[in-house]
Protein backbone atom coordinates (compact mmCIF):
# COMPACT_ATOMS: atom_id res chain seq x y z
CA UNK A 1 0.00 0.00 0.00
CA UNK A 2 1.81 3.50 -1.57
CA UNK A 3 0.90 6.42 -2.41
CA UNK A 4 3.11 8.91 -3.83
CA UNK A 5 2.89 12.41 -4.78
CA UNK A 6 5.93 13.66 -7.24
CA UNK A 7 6.48 16.17 -10.01
CA UNK A 8 9.44 13.80 -10.83
CA UNK A 9 8.92 11.23 -13.74
CA UNK A 10 8.27 7.11 -12.91
CA UNK A 11 9.42 4.47 -14.66
CA UNK A 12 5.86 2.40 -14.53
CA UNK A 13 8.07 -0.72 -15.87
CA UNK A 14 10.49 -0.59 -13.01
CA UNK A 15 6.82 -0.10 -10.58
CA UNK A 16 5.23 -3.17 -12.26
CA UNK A 17 8.51 -5.27 -11.63
CA UNK A 18 8.71 -4.53 -8.56
CA UNK A 19 5.06 -4.65 -7.22
CA UNK A 20 3.32 -7.49 -6.50
CA UNK A 21 4.85 -10.39 -5.45
CA UNK A 22 4.15 -13.26 -2.59
CA UNK A 23 2.37 -16.66 -2.33
CA UNK A 24 -1.13 -14.74 -2.23
CA UNK A 25 -1.14 -12.77 -5.24
CA UNK A 26 -2.00 -13.86 -8.63
CA UNK A 27 -3.25 -11.18 -10.49
CA UNK A 28 -1.42 -7.80 -11.12
CA UNK A 29 -2.97 -4.58 -12.63
CA UNK A 30 -1.64 -1.65 -13.66
CA UNK A 31 -2.89 1.80 -15.04
CA UNK A 32 -1.22 4.56 -16.42
CA UNK A 33 -2.14 7.06 -17.48
CA UNK A 34 -0.65 9.51 -19.96
CA UNK A 35 -0.77 13.31 -21.52
CA UNK A 36 -2.66 12.89 -24.80
CA UNK A 37 -2.22 15.13 -28.17
CA UNK A 38 -5.39 15.58 -29.57
CA UNK A 39 -4.98 18.63 -31.24
CA UNK A 40 -1.65 18.08 -32.50
CA UNK A 41 -1.15 21.79 -30.76
CA UNK A 42 -0.27 20.96 -27.14
CA UNK A 43 2.92 22.16 -25.70
CA UNK A 44 2.55 20.86 -22.37
CA UNK A 45 0.18 20.11 -19.61
CA UNK A 46 0.33 22.31 -16.32
CA UNK A 47 -0.50 19.58 -13.01
CA UNK A 48 -2.12 21.87 -9.95
CA UNK A 49 -2.91 20.22 -6.72
CA UNK A 50 -3.22 20.39 -3.05
CA UNK A 51 -0.40 19.64 -1.22
CA UNK A 52 -1.50 18.00 1.91
CA UNK A 53 -5.10 17.33 0.69
CA UNK A 54 -3.82 15.54 -2.29
CA UNK A 55 -2.46 12.93 0.04
CA UNK A 56 -4.88 12.72 2.48
CA UNK A 57 -7.37 12.16 -0.63
CA UNK A 58 -5.51 9.68 -2.09
CA UNK A 59 -4.79 7.80 0.92
CA UNK A 60 -8.49 7.39 1.88
CA UNK A 61 -8.91 6.32 -1.84
CA UNK A 62 -6.57 3.96 -1.33
CA UNK A 63 -7.74 2.59 2.04
CA UNK A 64 -11.65 2.18 0.78
CA UNK A 65 -10.42 0.20 -2.04
CA UNK A 66 -8.44 -1.84 0.36
CA UNK A 67 -11.44 -2.34 2.66
CA UNK A 68 -14.27 -3.49 -0.58
CA UNK A 69 -11.73 -5.71 -1.75
CA UNK A 70 -9.08 -8.66 -0.34
CA UNK A 71 -6.40 -7.05 -2.09
CA UNK A 72 -2.27 -8.07 -1.40
CA UNK A 73 -1.04 -4.51 -2.41
CA UNK A 74 -1.96 -1.05 -3.93
CA UNK A 75 -0.23 1.31 -5.83
CA UNK A 76 -0.88 4.89 -6.22
CA UNK A 77 1.44 7.09 -8.21
CA UNK A 78 0.39 11.06 -9.47
CA UNK A 79 2.61 13.36 -10.94
CA UNK A 80 1.97 17.27 -10.64
CA UNK A 81 3.97 20.21 -12.82
CA UNK A 82 4.57 20.29 -16.15
CA UNK A 83 4.60 17.54 -18.62
CA UNK A 84 4.80 17.06 -21.87
CA UNK A 85 2.77 15.02 -24.91
CA UNK A 86 3.34 11.53 -24.31
CA UNK A 87 4.81 11.71 -20.56
CA UNK A 88 3.28 9.54 -17.90
CA UNK A 89 1.25 11.48 -15.67
CA UNK A 90 0.21 8.89 -13.28
CA UNK A 91 -0.37 5.26 -12.47
CA UNK A 92 -2.16 2.64 -9.94
CA UNK A 93 -1.59 -1.05 -9.29
CA UNK A 94 -3.55 -3.39 -7.69
CA UNK A 95 -2.32 -6.77 -6.76
CA UNK A 96 -4.86 -9.59 -5.69
CA UNK A 97 -5.34 -13.81 -5.57
CA UNK A 98 -7.70 -13.04 -8.58
CA UNK A 99 -8.36 -10.89 -11.79
CA UNK A 100 -11.98 -9.61 -10.81
CA UNK A 101 -10.64 -8.21 -7.76
CA UNK A 102 -7.43 -6.63 -9.26
CA UNK A 103 -9.51 -5.18 -12.21
CA UNK A 104 -12.44 -3.92 -9.81
CA UNK A 105 -9.84 -2.36 -7.35
CA UNK A 106 -7.38 -0.83 -10.49
CA UNK A 107 -11.01 1.03 -12.13
CA UNK A 108 -12.44 1.89 -8.65
CA UNK A 109 -8.62 4.19 -7.76
CA UNK A 110 -9.06 5.21 -11.50
CA UNK A 111 -12.55 6.71 -10.85
CA UNK A 112 -12.32 7.67 -7.23
CA UNK A 113 -8.89 9.62 -8.73
CA UNK A 114 -10.30 11.19 -11.42
CA UNK A 115 -12.80 13.45 -9.58
CA UNK A 116 -11.85 12.83 -6.03
CA UNK A 117 -8.20 13.72 -5.65
CA UNK A 118 -7.31 17.59 -5.85
CA UNK A 119 -5.94 17.39 -9.14
CA UNK A 120 -6.65 20.29 -11.87
CA UNK A 121 -4.91 19.95 -15.52
CA UNK A 122 -4.12 23.17 -17.68
CA UNK A 123 -3.63 22.59 -21.24
CA UNK A 124 -0.86 24.98 -22.90
CA UNK A 125 -0.76 25.08 -26.86
CA UNK A 126 -0.28 26.91 -30.03
CA UNK A 127 -4.13 28.22 -29.78
CA UNK A 128 -3.71 29.28 -25.95
CA UNK A 129 -4.49 27.69 -22.59
CA UNK A 130 -7.41 26.25 -21.13
CA UNK A 131 -8.20 24.28 -17.68
CA UNK A 132 -9.60 20.55 -18.71
CA UNK A 133 -13.32 20.51 -17.43
CA UNK A 134 -14.48 18.06 -15.55
CA UNK A 135 -16.68 15.49 -17.29
CA UNK A 136 -20.15 14.48 -16.30
CA UNK A 137 -19.53 10.83 -17.40
CA UNK A 138 -16.44 10.47 -14.53
CA UNK A 139 -19.01 11.73 -12.08
CA UNK A 140 -21.22 9.30 -13.55
CA UNK A 141 -18.77 6.69 -12.99
CA UNK A 142 -19.01 6.85 -9.02
CA UNK A 143 -22.37 5.98 -9.02
CA UNK A 144 -21.22 2.18 -9.72
CA UNK A 145 -19.58 1.45 -6.90
CA UNK B 1 -8.93 33.94 11.53
CA UNK B 2 -8.84 31.15 8.81
CA UNK B 3 -6.77 30.10 6.04
CA UNK B 4 -8.59 30.48 2.43
CA UNK B 5 -6.66 29.05 -0.50
CA UNK B 6 -8.03 28.75 -4.32
CA UNK B 7 -7.00 26.90 -7.13
CA UNK B 8 -6.59 26.29 -10.88
CA UNK B 9 -8.97 29.38 -12.52
CA UNK B 10 -10.51 30.40 -9.31
CA UNK B 11 -6.36 31.17 -8.00
CA UNK B 12 -6.34 32.78 -11.51
CA UNK B 13 -9.28 34.81 -11.37
CA UNK B 14 -9.07 36.21 -8.19
CA UNK B 15 -5.05 36.59 -8.33
CA UNK B 16 -3.46 34.89 -5.47
CA UNK B 17 -2.97 30.99 -4.15
CA UNK B 18 -4.05 31.65 -0.53
CA UNK B 19 -4.63 34.53 2.54
CA UNK B 20 -5.70 35.08 5.73
CA UNK B 21 -8.82 35.97 6.35
CA UNK B 22 -10.77 37.82 9.75
CA UNK B 23 -14.20 36.26 9.43
CA UNK B 24 -17.23 36.35 11.12
CA UNK B 25 -18.88 34.33 8.39
CA UNK B 26 -20.39 31.06 10.05
CA UNK B 27 -20.77 29.08 6.59
CA UNK B 28 -19.20 28.81 3.63
CA UNK B 29 -21.95 30.26 1.82
CA UNK B 30 -21.96 33.66 3.94
CA UNK B 31 -18.00 32.97 3.43
CA UNK B 32 -18.54 33.22 0.09
CA UNK B 33 -21.08 35.89 0.17
CA UNK B 34 -18.21 38.11 2.14
CA UNK B 35 -15.90 37.43 -0.67
CA UNK B 36 -18.33 38.22 -3.35
CA UNK B 37 -18.98 41.60 -2.07
CA UNK B 38 -15.13 42.53 -1.63
CA UNK B 39 -14.28 42.95 -5.31
CA UNK B 40 -15.15 42.49 -8.81
CA UNK B 41 -12.23 39.39 -9.21
CA UNK B 42 -14.17 37.71 -6.21
CA UNK B 43 -17.09 38.09 -7.93
CA UNK B 44 -16.40 36.86 -10.59
CA UNK B 45 -14.62 33.53 -9.21
CA UNK B 46 -17.50 32.63 -7.16
CA UNK B 47 -20.37 33.85 -9.89
CA UNK B 48 -21.56 30.10 -9.82
CA UNK B 49 -21.30 27.90 -7.15
CA UNK B 50 -22.31 24.89 -8.87
CA UNK B 51 -19.03 25.00 -10.97
CA UNK B 52 -17.29 25.01 -7.82
CA UNK B 53 -15.93 22.99 -5.08
CA UNK B 54 -14.98 23.25 -1.38
CA UNK B 55 -13.05 21.40 0.82
CA UNK B 56 -12.86 22.06 5.03
CA UNK B 57 -9.11 21.64 6.43
CA UNK B 58 -8.32 19.45 3.13
CA UNK B 59 -11.72 17.47 3.30
CA UNK B 60 -14.69 17.61 0.69
CA UNK B 61 -17.19 19.74 2.15
CA UNK B 62 -20.45 21.58 0.57
CA UNK B 63 -21.29 25.29 0.97
CA UNK B 64 -23.78 24.69 3.77
CA UNK B 65 -21.32 23.40 6.39
CA UNK B 66 -20.31 25.44 9.02
CA UNK B 67 -17.58 27.02 9.51
CA UNK B 68 -16.81 26.82 13.68
CA UNK B 69 -13.11 25.14 14.38
CA UNK B 70 -12.34 25.25 10.55
CA UNK B 71 -8.89 26.82 9.76
CA UNK B 72 -8.37 25.89 6.06
CA UNK B 73 -11.17 26.45 3.17
CA UNK B 74 -10.22 26.00 0.07
CA UNK B 75 -12.08 26.76 -2.80
CA UNK B 76 -11.42 25.00 -6.84
CA UNK B 77 -13.21 24.08 -9.74
CA UNK B 78 -14.22 20.04 -10.12
CA UNK B 79 -11.39 17.73 -10.22
CA UNK B 80 -9.57 16.59 -13.07
CA UNK B 81 -7.39 13.63 -11.32
CA UNK B 82 -6.16 10.56 -13.28
CA UNK C 1 -0.89 -5.57 -32.05
CA UNK C 2 0.83 -8.63 -30.60
CA UNK C 3 0.89 -12.51 -29.71
CA UNK C 4 3.50 -13.96 -28.28
CA UNK C 5 3.46 -17.55 -26.82
CA UNK C 6 6.37 -18.43 -25.05
CA UNK C 7 8.26 -21.21 -22.70
CA UNK C 8 10.53 -18.81 -22.10
CA UNK C 9 9.91 -16.00 -19.21
CA UNK C 10 9.18 -12.37 -19.89
CA UNK C 11 9.69 -9.30 -18.09
CA UNK C 12 6.29 -7.16 -17.47
CA UNK C 13 8.29 -4.50 -17.07
CA UNK C 14 10.36 -4.05 -20.07
CA UNK C 15 6.99 -4.85 -21.74
CA UNK C 16 4.93 -1.91 -20.48
CA UNK C 17 7.69 0.42 -20.62
CA UNK C 18 7.64 -0.21 -23.84
CA UNK C 19 3.79 -0.35 -24.82
CA UNK C 20 1.61 1.43 -25.56
CA UNK C 21 2.92 5.32 -26.83
CA UNK C 22 2.12 8.06 -29.12
CA UNK C 23 0.00 11.04 -29.61
CA UNK C 24 -3.73 9.04 -29.20
CA UNK C 25 -2.56 7.28 -26.18
CA UNK C 26 -3.93 8.20 -23.26
CA UNK C 27 -4.53 5.22 -21.27
CA UNK C 28 -2.62 1.76 -20.68
CA UNK C 29 -4.12 -1.12 -18.95
CA UNK C 30 -1.82 -4.18 -17.98
CA UNK C 31 -2.70 -7.23 -16.40
CA UNK C 32 -0.27 -9.91 -14.83
CA UNK C 33 -0.99 -13.14 -14.17
CA UNK C 34 0.94 -15.12 -11.99
CA UNK C 35 1.55 -18.37 -10.30
CA UNK C 36 -0.52 -18.78 -7.10
CA UNK C 37 0.22 -21.11 -4.05
CA UNK C 38 -2.86 -20.97 -1.99
CA UNK C 39 -1.57 -24.94 -0.38
CA UNK C 40 1.66 -23.74 0.30
CA UNK C 41 2.53 -26.86 -1.26
CA UNK C 42 2.90 -26.30 -4.75
CA UNK C 43 6.65 -26.91 -6.55
CA UNK C 44 5.40 -26.04 -9.75
CA UNK C 45 2.70 -25.69 -12.20
CA UNK C 46 3.16 -27.09 -15.63
CA UNK C 47 0.98 -25.63 -18.82
CA UNK C 48 -0.20 -27.35 -21.81
CA UNK C 49 -0.96 -25.90 -24.93
CA UNK C 50 -2.20 -26.76 -28.75
CA UNK C 51 0.22 -24.97 -30.86
CA UNK C 52 -1.47 -23.58 -34.15
CA UNK C 53 -4.70 -23.25 -31.96
CA UNK C 54 -3.03 -21.36 -29.41
CA UNK C 55 -2.01 -18.43 -31.63
CA UNK C 56 -4.53 -18.66 -33.93
CA UNK C 57 -7.36 -18.28 -31.11
CA UNK C 58 -4.98 -15.25 -29.36
CA UNK C 59 -5.01 -13.76 -32.79
CA UNK C 60 -9.56 -14.38 -32.77
CA UNK C 61 -9.34 -12.65 -29.32
CA UNK C 62 -7.16 -9.94 -29.85
CA UNK C 63 -8.85 -8.77 -33.47
CA UNK C 64 -12.09 -8.90 -31.69
CA UNK C 65 -11.30 -6.66 -29.03
CA UNK C 66 -9.94 -4.44 -31.68
CA UNK C 67 -13.35 -4.41 -33.40
CA UNK C 68 -15.10 -3.94 -30.19
CA UNK C 69 -12.77 -0.69 -28.50
CA UNK C 70 -11.14 2.12 -30.32
CA UNK C 71 -7.33 0.69 -29.18
CA UNK C 72 -4.05 1.91 -30.08
CA UNK C 73 -2.41 -0.91 -29.11
CA UNK C 74 -2.25 -4.76 -27.83
CA UNK C 75 -0.48 -7.24 -26.52
CA UNK C 76 -1.25 -11.00 -25.39
CA UNK C 77 1.95 -12.73 -23.96
CA UNK C 78 1.00 -16.45 -22.35
CA UNK C 79 3.41 -18.75 -21.58
CA UNK C 80 3.83 -22.81 -21.60
CA UNK C 81 5.86 -25.29 -20.01
CA UNK C 82 6.99 -25.71 -15.93
CA UNK C 83 6.67 -22.61 -13.90
CA UNK C 84 7.64 -22.11 -10.21
CA UNK C 85 5.03 -20.44 -7.75
CA UNK C 86 5.45 -16.92 -8.00
CA UNK C 87 6.53 -16.82 -12.01
CA UNK C 88 4.40 -14.53 -14.35
CA UNK C 89 2.29 -16.83 -16.59
CA UNK C 90 1.05 -14.32 -19.16
CA UNK C 91 0.24 -11.12 -19.64
CA UNK C 92 -2.20 -8.69 -21.72
CA UNK C 93 -1.67 -4.91 -22.47
CA UNK C 94 -4.07 -2.50 -23.91
CA UNK C 95 -3.94 0.96 -24.89
CA UNK C 96 -7.02 3.53 -25.91
CA UNK C 97 -7.14 7.00 -25.37
CA UNK C 98 -9.79 6.79 -22.91
CA UNK C 99 -9.63 4.56 -19.48
CA UNK C 100 -13.11 2.39 -20.18
CA UNK C 101 -12.01 1.49 -23.22
CA UNK C 102 -8.72 0.27 -22.32
CA UNK C 103 -10.00 -1.18 -19.01
CA UNK C 104 -13.11 -2.93 -21.00
CA UNK C 105 -10.56 -4.17 -23.51
CA UNK C 106 -8.43 -6.08 -21.31
CA UNK C 107 -10.89 -7.76 -19.19
CA UNK C 108 -12.45 -8.98 -21.81
CA UNK C 109 -9.08 -10.19 -23.15
CA UNK C 110 -8.44 -12.16 -19.72
CA UNK C 111 -12.29 -13.82 -19.84
CA UNK C 112 -11.79 -14.88 -23.52
CA UNK C 113 -7.80 -15.92 -22.44
CA UNK C 114 -9.67 -18.17 -19.38
CA UNK C 115 -11.90 -19.99 -21.72
CA UNK C 116 -11.33 -19.80 -25.26
CA UNK C 117 -7.76 -20.17 -25.57
CA UNK C 118 -6.55 -23.95 -25.78
CA UNK C 119 -4.29 -23.83 -22.37
CA UNK C 120 -4.26 -26.51 -19.01
CA UNK C 121 -2.97 -26.31 -15.94
CA UNK C 122 -1.69 -28.92 -13.71
CA UNK C 123 -0.29 -28.38 -10.53
CA UNK C 124 2.53 -30.39 -9.15
CA UNK C 125 2.51 -30.80 -5.10
CA UNK C 126 3.93 -31.81 -2.34
CA UNK C 127 0.24 -33.47 -1.99
CA UNK C 128 0.09 -35.27 -5.61
CA UNK C 129 -0.77 -33.73 -9.22
CA UNK C 130 -3.88 -32.13 -10.69
CA UNK C 131 -5.58 -30.73 -13.30
CA UNK C 132 -6.91 -27.08 -12.94
CA UNK C 133 -11.03 -27.41 -13.22
CA UNK C 134 -12.03 -24.67 -15.51
CA UNK C 135 -14.55 -22.65 -13.07
CA UNK C 136 -18.00 -21.90 -14.14
CA UNK C 137 -17.85 -18.34 -13.11
CA UNK C 138 -15.39 -18.16 -15.66
CA UNK C 139 -17.79 -19.48 -18.50
CA UNK C 140 -20.67 -17.27 -17.13
CA UNK C 141 -18.01 -14.17 -17.06
CA UNK C 142 -18.37 -14.05 -20.97
CA UNK C 143 -21.91 -13.61 -21.07
CA UNK C 144 -21.01 -10.00 -20.21
CA UNK C 145 -19.55 -9.09 -23.34
CA UNK D 1 -7.36 -40.44 -42.49
CA UNK D 2 -7.66 -37.53 -40.13
CA UNK D 3 -5.47 -36.36 -36.99
CA UNK D 4 -6.54 -36.85 -33.85
CA UNK D 5 -5.13 -35.51 -30.95
CA UNK D 6 -5.62 -35.32 -27.29
CA UNK D 7 -4.58 -32.67 -24.70
CA UNK D 8 -4.37 -32.64 -21.03
CA UNK D 9 -6.11 -35.38 -18.84
CA UNK D 10 -7.53 -36.88 -22.39
CA UNK D 11 -4.22 -37.00 -23.40
CA UNK D 12 -3.46 -38.42 -20.20
CA UNK D 13 -6.18 -41.45 -19.81
CA UNK D 14 -5.69 -42.32 -23.61
CA UNK D 15 -1.95 -42.36 -22.98
CA UNK D 16 -1.11 -40.66 -26.76
CA UNK D 17 -0.67 -37.14 -27.87
CA UNK D 18 -2.17 -37.90 -31.09
CA UNK D 19 -2.88 -40.41 -34.08
CA UNK D 20 -4.00 -41.02 -37.43
CA UNK D 21 -7.22 -42.63 -37.78
CA UNK D 22 -8.87 -43.60 -41.14
CA UNK D 23 -12.19 -43.36 -39.56
CA UNK D 24 -15.70 -43.68 -41.99
CA UNK D 25 -17.30 -41.55 -38.72
CA UNK D 26 -19.36 -38.58 -40.72
CA UNK D 27 -19.80 -36.42 -37.15
CA UNK D 28 -17.58 -35.83 -34.19
CA UNK D 29 -20.13 -37.88 -31.99
CA UNK D 30 -19.91 -40.87 -34.60
CA UNK D 31 -15.95 -40.56 -34.05
CA UNK D 32 -16.54 -40.44 -30.59
CA UNK D 33 -18.64 -43.62 -30.60
CA UNK D 34 -15.71 -45.55 -32.63
CA UNK D 35 -12.99 -44.44 -30.21
CA UNK D 36 -14.72 -45.48 -27.00
CA UNK D 37 -15.80 -48.71 -28.79
CA UNK D 38 -11.99 -49.48 -28.92
CA UNK D 39 -10.70 -49.89 -25.81
CA UNK D 40 -10.87 -49.17 -21.80
CA UNK D 41 -8.78 -46.49 -22.58
CA UNK D 42 -10.48 -44.66 -24.60
CA UNK D 43 -14.09 -45.08 -23.45
CA UNK D 44 -12.76 -43.76 -19.48
CA UNK D 45 -11.42 -40.61 -21.87
CA UNK D 46 -14.99 -39.84 -23.56
CA UNK D 47 -16.93 -40.83 -20.68
CA UNK D 48 -18.63 -37.39 -19.88
CA UNK D 49 -18.83 -35.55 -22.86
CA UNK D 50 -20.06 -32.77 -20.91
CA UNK D 51 -16.03 -32.43 -19.72
CA UNK D 52 -15.07 -32.27 -22.84
CA UNK D 53 -14.62 -30.03 -25.43
CA UNK D 54 -13.66 -30.62 -29.62
CA UNK D 55 -11.48 -28.36 -32.03
CA UNK D 56 -12.15 -29.10 -36.06
CA UNK D 57 -8.78 -27.77 -38.00
CA UNK D 58 -7.76 -25.89 -34.54
CA UNK D 59 -11.36 -24.09 -34.61
CA UNK D 60 -13.81 -25.02 -31.23
CA UNK D 61 -16.88 -26.61 -32.64
CA UNK D 62 -19.14 -29.46 -31.23
CA UNK D 63 -19.92 -32.80 -30.90
CA UNK D 64 -22.83 -32.67 -33.60
CA UNK D 65 -20.56 -30.94 -36.41
CA UNK D 66 -20.38 -33.37 -39.75
CA UNK D 67 -16.34 -34.22 -40.17
CA UNK D 68 -16.68 -33.99 -43.91
CA UNK D 69 -12.98 -32.04 -45.07
CA UNK D 70 -11.51 -31.94 -41.38
CA UNK D 71 -7.72 -32.54 -41.41
CA UNK D 72 -7.30 -32.33 -37.40
CA UNK D 73 -9.65 -33.27 -34.75
CA UNK D 74 -8.38 -32.44 -31.17
CA UNK D 75 -9.93 -33.21 -27.84
CA UNK D 76 -9.45 -31.81 -24.96
CA UNK D 77 -10.92 -30.91 -21.29
CA UNK D 78 -12.40 -27.13 -20.79
CA UNK D 79 -9.79 -24.68 -21.19
CA UNK D 80 -8.06 -22.40 -18.23
CA UNK D 81 -5.82 -20.13 -19.84
CA UNK D 82 -4.96 -17.04 -17.96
Amino acid sequence: MAVRVQSESFDPGAELERFGTGPDVGAVVTFTGVVRDDSGKLSRMEIEHYPGMTERALAAIEAEATARWQLTGSLIIHRYGALAPGERIMMVATAARHRAEAFAAAEFLMDYLKSRAPFWKKEIGADGTSWVAAKDADEAALTRW
Amino acid sequence: MIDVLYFAWVRERIGLPKERLDTGATTVAALVEELRAREDRYAAAFEDLASLRVALDQELSDFDAPLAGVREVAFFPPMTGG
